[in-house]
């Protein structure tokens, strides 16, 4: 019954984006719009059995699809999810779904294409953490360069060309060098693409492994993004519409995060070994610097992008500590949940930046103020997301931080205590933007015409509520399916491979 | 019903009464929003009650998980409850005062738009302190913790049109911020070198092997891991108790309305860094260096915030800081390794400051939220019972003898004295002093209130003034304090209730409970106190178990005398010769600019903290991202192939002969690479 | 040999199309003006029945015929079917244009069809005599074409470039071929391939014969330093030329490497294979970097085919079967890219507007959504994003270099990864024109609201040959199979 | 005695100031045609120098189809130099310069 799963929760999407497309000019936008509604809904519905259907005692591959693809290269159609991937591919059909009924009405310029956009991104994403051909993962990897382009580039804000360009650049320098390194592995494989292969090559000389991590990290780090190949994101996600932002916050960058976790801990456990206090210290940069940066924003949605790339130091951080050679296993698992969680909740702050600027039309924060005085129900979302983005506990944004913090203090006290600052900055920046922007006197006359937020956006941010709570008060529901697939990671990184 | 059910109705019922409140209160409306929010917590006070009578009488102690949160590397981490005689007072004290509360506040909130916001929150505060005490396991601690430091944050800005309340109400969760940074990272040691578990009995029983353990966090030198892990875990404590030097937000907390500042800011929350190291107690024991850093901070609180309390002139801030100054006490009294003292003070506490707060709340609204004493004076006789338990009230706080703050003040004071440890000699002088200095600000207080003349009459209300009060209502006819033909009156019922159910306990409380809490064994088990190495205990136990010999002896003593001064002084300025503070204050100009300015503090922690970050933050936004990374690095490079193009688009020069030549040198360069390489071949 | 033995069925496609263009050359004379559709549904199905006569006859081994001067082997084959495609794609996307552009004379069919001809020839060849007679079939009509408009100021310079560069090169070529004749004693293809092992062979000559020929090669390529002509003439020619000179000669002049680098000089491939590294090298870098700074869509293009040709060349510098195949792929996708770019902007020219700048894009999505995604299929292509065929181009590729030995040249010594990571840097920069086209269609507003009217068979085609660089890129299993086995049988039946 | 290499020579120096004719010459598009009627008679000495000497008749058999093709380039040639005389009234190099960068 779910022998073609993840092939549907791949293209159900895509093939929804290709109807939505179909439909034509915004003449038939609302058809265009329920199309994509049922398309993305209908992915999610297939996501779902493999979260429920999942064997969390089986540590390999499930729901493992294979067929060969081009034989003469040795390149398949396979696919399966573990316990890192499984979370991933449910989180981005869910936020699909938002996203769909997050652009419903406020996008009314070229609706069909905008819906196509995601829909098929959505597919691809689906498809980058289900691969478990090295080719095939590189195509959706890459392949998703092109409607996020498009997303940012035709719905984007004032800046949006130099953003976009920038955004796509910035990743394609990471992925051709990946691909050659790629490349070489199936080479060093004996002519295989599996990734599963690929963890298994038994020997692989040092300065190699570092080549071969400095070709991967480029790709992941940039994805991620880490410090210092982080700009590209700031300009992105303020020059994008609000779902784009929504996509590219809360799944995009976690496939860089998931490449760490696919390819370069378990290919080349020696280099990260060796290296993994340069990243350790990256992602300290990201966690404390980019806390302090996010700080003096004056753009909302700025402000949440670099509270994104420092949450995603967390991630980074806590997928390189290492004790002798091996991983901790409260940091690993921490940084996973920590993407999982990052994904509800910077999808939140977005969707609620997106919510004020659909009204407004201004994401700087000097334009608002009192807004709770208007929209008391939105204020209350808003608040209690900013809440899950500064780590309260009972939210999920606390799991992820104290899993890793946990983590760090079997390693290294000071990695942890600069770590630990983000409870101090993460609540700085974030409660005081909803200081300027939620409380207050009603500062102006634009906040004082606002609207409280409509039945669709209530329905956006009750779900992702109920999610960002769920997730806080019972993280075991998602933690229980990790954990072998995490102790066999650990098991391999442990391996040496000189 | 078996004890585990009884627990959660406790935990849940003000959940539930707050999740109704909140989510359905528009549909419910403002009546059945706090009827359903009382009944919630009354139902947890009913219980608790019962908890305590279960323990009065053996009860069994209560060790289990609720459910599985999350399980790590094999280690379950599990939301559970821990119920022995220390649970089950904070739940008698929060659930009581929360009571008061609740009731208070249909009075008190009567007129504002929020109110089922406002009972919303303060049963959510409940459920989180409940939580919070009833914790077996660190994780879930930090929960509570961090739950109730979020509903003091919305509540702080409950009025979040103010400025000053959206100011103080961000200020007042980052320090916390600062105080949780140190605590979880105290809790992160423990996890890491305690035996790999957070539960309570876990970690203690791991204790002996962990007591002589070292820790280089500094490379190269051992410290030991028990002070670093209580000195970090007491950093939490110094943030929810406001320990100096982290006690900057609770007296802007006052910016909240009154019956919040009674529930969170005086009685429950701010008591949970010392619920905290007493729960810890086994861990602190083991640390002298710890406990020194402990009394140290609590002395510094006791007496210099005390002495910020005379000059204050608002009614909330004077409270305010005499809880600061309480909270140092209680904190010394962990020092002095007096866990039970310091719990008894908790409670004591928790009821006069309770009652105070709710009387302060009381004359504010009699005065139509004026909050000013200096336009008060002369209330007793408009506002009887608000006079009589507030005088009650002032007295368990000064330390009266008989009343309950007499039997936990003096408690600690004599713990202080018999403490062998450094920090002994300075936190003595520092409570003794305090008390004085208690006693001055209280009654100062008082009398500015109750007695004398009625100044409202002349009061000037153009000052920059900020009223308990809601400011929005449109249709409300609104001004601050007392119009020319207004005078004062009586509070409504349900806000003189919890006054006076409040002031039996702030009374008797002490006399009855010394007894078992400090001199008997009901914490024992629970509260761990090494008296050979620590004597401080020891010296009390022999008074406390007979409370009235303590109070009779009292007379004799100089904390009374002291107290006693203390009044009489306050007595003579401001009643007798009120010319002579205005004397005093031209005197010691700088002294008294520097105590009204709070030693300025806050000012450094601005300069230092807030605007250091920014700065920071801008100088690695402007400088690092944008000028270094994107300027020179990203369009750096970009402008460097776009230079390049230039350069490479100018070689074709559009002449066929340059065309034929760069193909003539293309071939040249082929035949001499070729050739040279044929030869050295 | 008697003419008993002359086997004609390997070169029935070129005969039955050497006679048709004789007849349409005669019979145009008699059509009148505005007639002039049946010359062109003539030509059409010329092309048409070359390529099943082409298909019919396919074998999968060489046959040699014309006393082993003529070649017909499967690489062959599939190469001609490709040009006969591309050449009917060239001329009915050119259909409207050459109407408007007053080029709608017999001549331009008749010399596309000798072009094809000599491209046929070329592809077929083996010996240096047939290679060059094809090769100069193929350029003079080429420079007659370019030409064609004769009141176009830029055409007529183009031409004038093109011609005295390609003769230069043609030159060069024959000294090249001169030399390889003066050592090894032939100008058979075969039995070059086997006198270069021969121990008097002078090497000295041989080696001298062939920088020659690499740089008559790479001239045909639009490879650097040879390249100098591609972005004038590109930019110069009328737009159905450029279209027609993007698109089959790429393929013909691929095969003709492959001739006379792989099976005639395949014993010298150490020697060549350094000259390769060079020019690919220079090719990528230059083409690129020129690129960025262009604003003429048609001079952007140039240079993106001289870049893609130095990545082409990084197949054959691999000096092995994958190698080949790879870029035998390349060169069949590019040709496909190159012709749906090119399509597009014929589409949207129109009578007195030549659809030339960057700009000229400005807005296409709002204007045709249709257009826009088909030319941002073929950029994206180009750029080598998966899941295109372009990015399956350059992987095959990339994966036939890295699985080479260490290269040691003397000037390049190291580990052939270097040359990969060089070559996906440079992709890198092309990429950002690339994604400008896009831009200008997708971000920009409109300039004008001028309909696009386009021909149905033309939008069907070029819908056809853009979708097919996304189904090649999802389904890229029969055409490498195609490659590899094609030049597996090639090869070994040489 | 005349040997292959003075052949040889011969034909290199032709070619070579055929390959001069091309870059060094500015002023006459006419020049260029006939640098390169030089140079394919270059390479037609070549062949026929080794045809001679490899006693092989393929070289010299296409040197006859080397100087047909020449003729049918000069033809084209002179074609296009027309059309270009037509449309700039010049036949100087220097002017065939406006498509460049």
């Amino acid at each position: 019954m779910f022998s073609n799963l993840l092939s549907l929760v791949i293209w159900v999407p895509i093939i929804a984006g290709v109807l939505v497309l179909a439909t034509g000019d915004d003449r038939r936008a609302p058809l265009a719009r329920w199309i994509a509604l049922a398309g993305s809904a209908l992915g999610f519905a297939a996501s779902l059995p493999l979260f429920t259907a999942f064997d969390t005692l089986n540590g390999g591959m499930q729901f493992v699809e294979f067929a060969p693809w081009i034989s003469a290269l040795n390149i398949n159609y396979h696919l399966g999810v573990d316990g890192l991937s499984m979370l991933f591919v449910v989180l981005n059909s869910f936020i699909t779904m938002l996203v769909v009924i997050a652009g419903w009405q406020v996008i009314e310029q070229r609706v069909a294409q905008y819906m196509a956009a995601f829909l098929v991104m959505s597919g691809l994403i689906n498809g980058a953490f289900a691969a478990l051909d090295a080719i095939l993962f590189y195509v959706f990897f890459e392949a998703m360069l092109i409607p996020m382009y498009l997303i940012i580039g035709v719905w984007g804000g004032p800046r949006r060309v130099y953003a976009s360009i920038k955004f796509f650049l910035y990743t394609l320098l990471g992925s051709l060098l990946m691909l050659v390194a790629l490349i070489w592995l199936y080479f060093a494989a004996g002519k295989s693409f599996s990734i599963e292969a690929f963890q298994d090559i038994a020997q692989i000389p040092l300065t190699v492994q570092i080549l071969l991590f400095i070709a991967f990290f480029m790709s992941f780090a940039v994805k991620v993004p880490m410090w210092p190949v982080h700009t590209w994101l700031p300009d992105a996600h303020v020059e994008a519409p609000t779902g784009g932002s929504m996509v590219l916050a809360a799944i995009t960058l976690k496939i860089g995060a998931y490449g760490f976790l696919r390819f370069v801990l378990p290919i080349v456990p020696d280099a990260a070994r060796e290296l993994a206090p340069i990243v350790v210290a990256l992602s300290l940069v990201a966690v404390v610097y980019i806390g302090l940066v996010a700080l003096v924003q004056t753009d909302m949605k700025k402000l949440v992008a670099y509270s994104s790339i420092s949450h995603m130091g967390f991630v980074t951080l806590g997928l390189f500590l290492f004790t002798g050679s091996e991983l901790n296993v409260w940091a690993v698992e921490g940084a996973i949940v920590q993407m999982v969680s990052h994904g509800f909740v910077s999808a939140a702050m977005f969707f609620c930046i997106g919510v004020m600027y659909d009204r407004v039309h201004s994401r700087n924060i000097a334009d608002y103020g009192g807004v709770a005085n208007r929209m008391p129900i939105f204020a209350a979302f808003m608040v209690l997301f900013a809440m899950a983005n500064s780590g309260l506990p009972a939210t999920s944004g606390f799991v992820g931080e104290f899993m890793v913090i946990m983590g760090a203090l079997q390693v290294n006290f000071w990695v942890a205590a600069l770590a630990s600052l983000t409870l101090i900055f993460g609540a700085a920046y974030t409660l005081w933007m909803v200081k300027r922007t939620i409380f207050g006197e009603v500062a102006n006359h634009h906040v004082d015409e606002l609207t409280d937020v409509n039945k669709r956006e209530f329905l956006v941010l009750a779900v992702l509520a109920i999610a960002v709570l769920g997730m806080g008060l019972y993280p075991q529901m998602f933690v229980d399916k990790m954990h072998l697939a995490v102790n066999d990671l650990i098991a391999h990184v442990a391996q040496s491979k000189l | 019903m078996d004890m585990k059910s009884l627990y959660l109705l406790i935990a849940l019922s003000p959940l539930a009464g707050a999740i109704i409140a909140g989510l359905f209160g528009w549909a419910i409306g403002r009546r059945a929003a706090h009827i359903v929010t009382i009944a919630g917590v009354a139902v947890s006070a009913a219980l608790s009650l019962k908890v305590l009578h279960y323990f009065l009488n053996g009860g069994a102690v209560f060790n289990e998980a609720v459910y599985t949160w999350l399980t790590v590397g094999g280690m379950e981490f599990s939301v559970g409850f821990l119920v022995d005689t220390l649970t089950a007072t904070m739940l008698v004290v929060v659930t009581s005062v929360s009571l008061m509360v609740h009731i208070y506040t249909i009075g008190y909130m009567a007129e504002d738009p929020g109110y089922q916001r406002f009972f919303s929150y303060i049963s959510l505060f409940t459920f989180s302190m409940l939580m919070l005490v009833m914790s077996n396991n660190f994780v879930q601690l930090f929960f509570g913790w961090e739950a109730v430091g979020l509903v003091s944050y919305l509540l702080i800005g409950f009025w979040f049109k103010r400025p000053t309340a959206i100011f103080a109400n961000l200020k007042a969760f980052l320090v916390n911020r600062v105080g949780d940074f140190g605590f979880l990272l105290g809790i992160g040691l423990v996890l890491a070198h305690f035996g790999g578990s957070l539960n309570y009995s876990d970690v203690f029983a791991a204790l002996p092997q962990v007591a002589d353990k070292t820790i280089q966090i500094i490379p190269g030198v051992e410290w030991s891991l028990l002070t670093v892990t209580c000195i970090l875990l007491f950093v939490g404590a110094m943030g929810k108790s406001a320990q100096f030097p982290l006690h900057v937000w609770l007296p802007d907390s006052m910016e909240g309305p009154t019956p919040i500042s009674a529930l969170i800011h005086a009685a429950t929350m701010v008591t949970a860094g010392i619920f905290m190291v007493s729960r810890m107690s086994p861990l602190f024991e083991l640390s002298d260096t710890a406990l020194n850093v402990v009394m140290v901070a609590g002395s510094i609180t006791a007496l210099f915030m005390g002495f910020l309390g005379i000059v204050q002139n608002d009614i909330k801030r004077v409270v305010a800081y005499s809880t600061l100054s309480q909270l140092g006490y209680m904190t010394v009294a962990l020092g002095a390794s007096a866990y039970s003292v310091a719990m008894f003070h908790v409670m004591t506490h928790a009821f006069f400051k309770a009652l105070l707060f709710l009387a302060a709340g009381s004359v504010i609204i009699g005065m139509h939220h004026d909050q000013d004493m200096r336009n008060m004076g002369g209330l007793r006789k408009y506002m009887p019972i608000t006079w009589i338990t507030s005088l009650l009230g002032s007295l368990a706080l000064i330390g009266t003898p008989f009343f309950s703050g007499f039997y936990s003040k003096d408690s600690i004071i004599l713990a202080v004295e018999h403490s062998n440890l450094p920090a002994s000699g300075f936190a003595t002088f520092a409570v003794l002093a305090g008390v004085f200095v208690t006693a001055f600000y209280s009654f100062r207080m008082y009398f500015l209130v109750f007695h004398g003349k009625e100044r409202w009459m002349d009061a000037k209300h153009a000052h920059d003034h900020h009223g308990d009060h809601a400011d929005e209502e449109p249709d409300h006819d609104h001004h601050h304090g007392l119009g020319p033909n207004d005078k004062p009156h009586e509070s409504p019922w349900v806000v003189t209730l919890p006054l006076v159910l409040l002031a039996i306990p702030s009374v008797v409380i002490g006399y009855f409970a010394i007894g078992p809490m400090v001199g008997g064994d009901f914490f024992k088990g629970v509260l761990f106190t090494n008296l050979e190495a620590h004597p401080g205990l020891a010296a009390v136990i022999p008074h406390a178990e007979h409370a009235l010999a303590m109070g009779l002896h009292a007379f004799s003593t100089l904390p009374f005398w002291l107290a006693f001064a203390g009044v009489a002084l306050s007595w003579f300025f401001y009643m007798k010769a009120p010319q002579i503070p205005a004397k005093i204050k031209e005197t010691f100009a700088p002294v008294h600019r520097l105590l009204e300015n709070k030693y300025y503090l806050d000012e450094l922690y601005f300069a230092v903290f807030a605007k250091g970050s920014r700065a920071l933050g801008t100088f690695f936004w402007k400088i690092c991202d944008m000028l270094l990374i994107d300027g020179l690095i990203v369009n750096g490079s970009a402008a460097l192939v776009g230079k390049l193009a230039q350069k490479a688009r100018r070689l074709q020069t559009g002449f066929i002969y340059s065309y034929a030549t760069t193909m003539i040198i293309g071939i040249l360069v082929l035949v001499t690479l070729w050739f040279s390489q044929l030869i050295f071949r | 040999m008697n003419w008993a033995d002359l086997n004609l069925m390997p070169a029935l496609p070129e005969l039955f199309l050497l006679g048709a263009l004789s007849f349409i050359l005669v019979f145009d004379l008699f059509v009148p003006d505005e007639k002039r559709g049946v010359t062109y549904v003539l030509s059409l199905l010329t092309v048409a029945l070359c390529a099943v006569l082409q298909v019919a006859t396919f074998e999968p081994f060489a046959v040699t015929t014309f006393s082993g001067m003529f070649v017909d082997d499967p690489v062959a084959d599939i190469i001609k079917v490709a040009m006969y495609g591309a050449t009917a794609a060239t001329l009915v996307y050119s259909r409207q244009y050459v109407a408007d552009n007053g080029m709608f004379r017999g001549e331009y069919f008749t010399l596309s069809l000798f072009a094809l001809l000599g491209m046929n020839v070329m592809v077929s060849s083996a010996n240096f005599v047939t290679l060059y007679i094809g090769l100069e079939l193929l350029s003079l009509a080429l420079y007659a074409l370019i030409a064609l408009k004769r009141d176009s100021a830029a055409g007529t310079e183009a031409a004038m470039k093109y011609f005295v560069l390609g003769a230069l090169a043609s030159g060069m070529l024959l000294y090249g071929m001169s030399m390889v004749y003066g050592a090894t004693g032939s100008l058979d293809i075969h039995v070059i391939a086997t006198g270069i092992s021969r121990p008097e062979t002078n090497i000295v000559l041989l080696v001298f014969g062939l920088v020659f020929l690499v740089a008559g090669l790479a001239f045909k390529l639009g490879a650097v330093p040879f390249h100098m002509w591609v972005p004038d003439v590109y930019q110069g020619a009328p737009l159905a030329v450029t279209l027609m000179l993007g698109a089959a000669p790429k393929l013909a002049a691929f095969v003709f490497v492959i001739r006379i680098l792989a099976q005639g000089l395949g014993e010298l491939a150490a020697q060549w294979q350094g000259m390769l590294v060079l020019i690919a090298a220079l090719s990528m870098l230059i083409g690129n970097l020129a690129a960025v700074a262009q604003t003429n869509i048609r001079r952007m293009l140039a240079y993106s085919t001289i870049s893609h040709m130095g990545f082409l060349l990084l197949g054959v510098l691999a000096g092995n079967e994958q190698g080949y195949a790879s870029a035998m792929f390349y060169a069949l996708t590019y040709v496909l890219m190159s012709l749906a770019a090119f399509g597009v902007l014929l589409a949207l020219s129109r009578a007195g507007f030549e659809c030339d700048k960057v700009d000229d894009l400005k807005g296409l999505n709002a204007r045709s959504s249709w257009y826009a995604f088909l030319m941002l299929l073929v950029m994206f292509s180009m750029a080598g994003i998966p899941p295109l065929a372009g990015f399956y181009a350059k992987f095959a590729v990339l994966r036939a270099v890295v699985d080479l030995p260490v290269l040691d040249f003397g000037f390049f010594a190291g580990s052939p990864v270097y040359l990969a990571v060089f070559a996906v840097l440079m992709s890198l920069v092309g990429a950002f024109y690339y994604l400008r086209v896009v831009k200008v269609m997708y971000f920009d507003g409109s300039q004008t609201d001028a309909p696009i009217v386009v021909r149905g068979d033309m939008k069907l085609l070029l819908s056809v040959n853009a979708l097919a660089l996304l189904v090649i890129g999802l389904l890229p299993e029969r055409l490498v199979e195609l490659c590899i086995d094609a030049m597996r049988q090639s090869l070994a039946s040489f | 005695m005349l040997t292959l290499t003075h052949y040889l020579v011969l034909a290199a120096a032709l070619f070579s100031i055929s390959v001069l004719g091309i870059f060094l010459n500015r002023k006459n598009v006419i020049v260029l045609l006939m640098a390169i009627e030089l140079m394919l008679l270059a390479v037609n000495f070549n062949f026929i120098a080794f045809s001679h000497y490899l006693s092989d008749t393929a070289g010299q058999i296409f040197v006859f189809f080397i100087l047909t093709v020449a003729a049918a380039e000069s033809a084209i040639g002179l074609a296009i130099l027309v059309v270009l005389f037509r449309n700039q009234r010049s036949i100087n190099v220097e002017d065939l310069g406006s498509l460049k960068g």
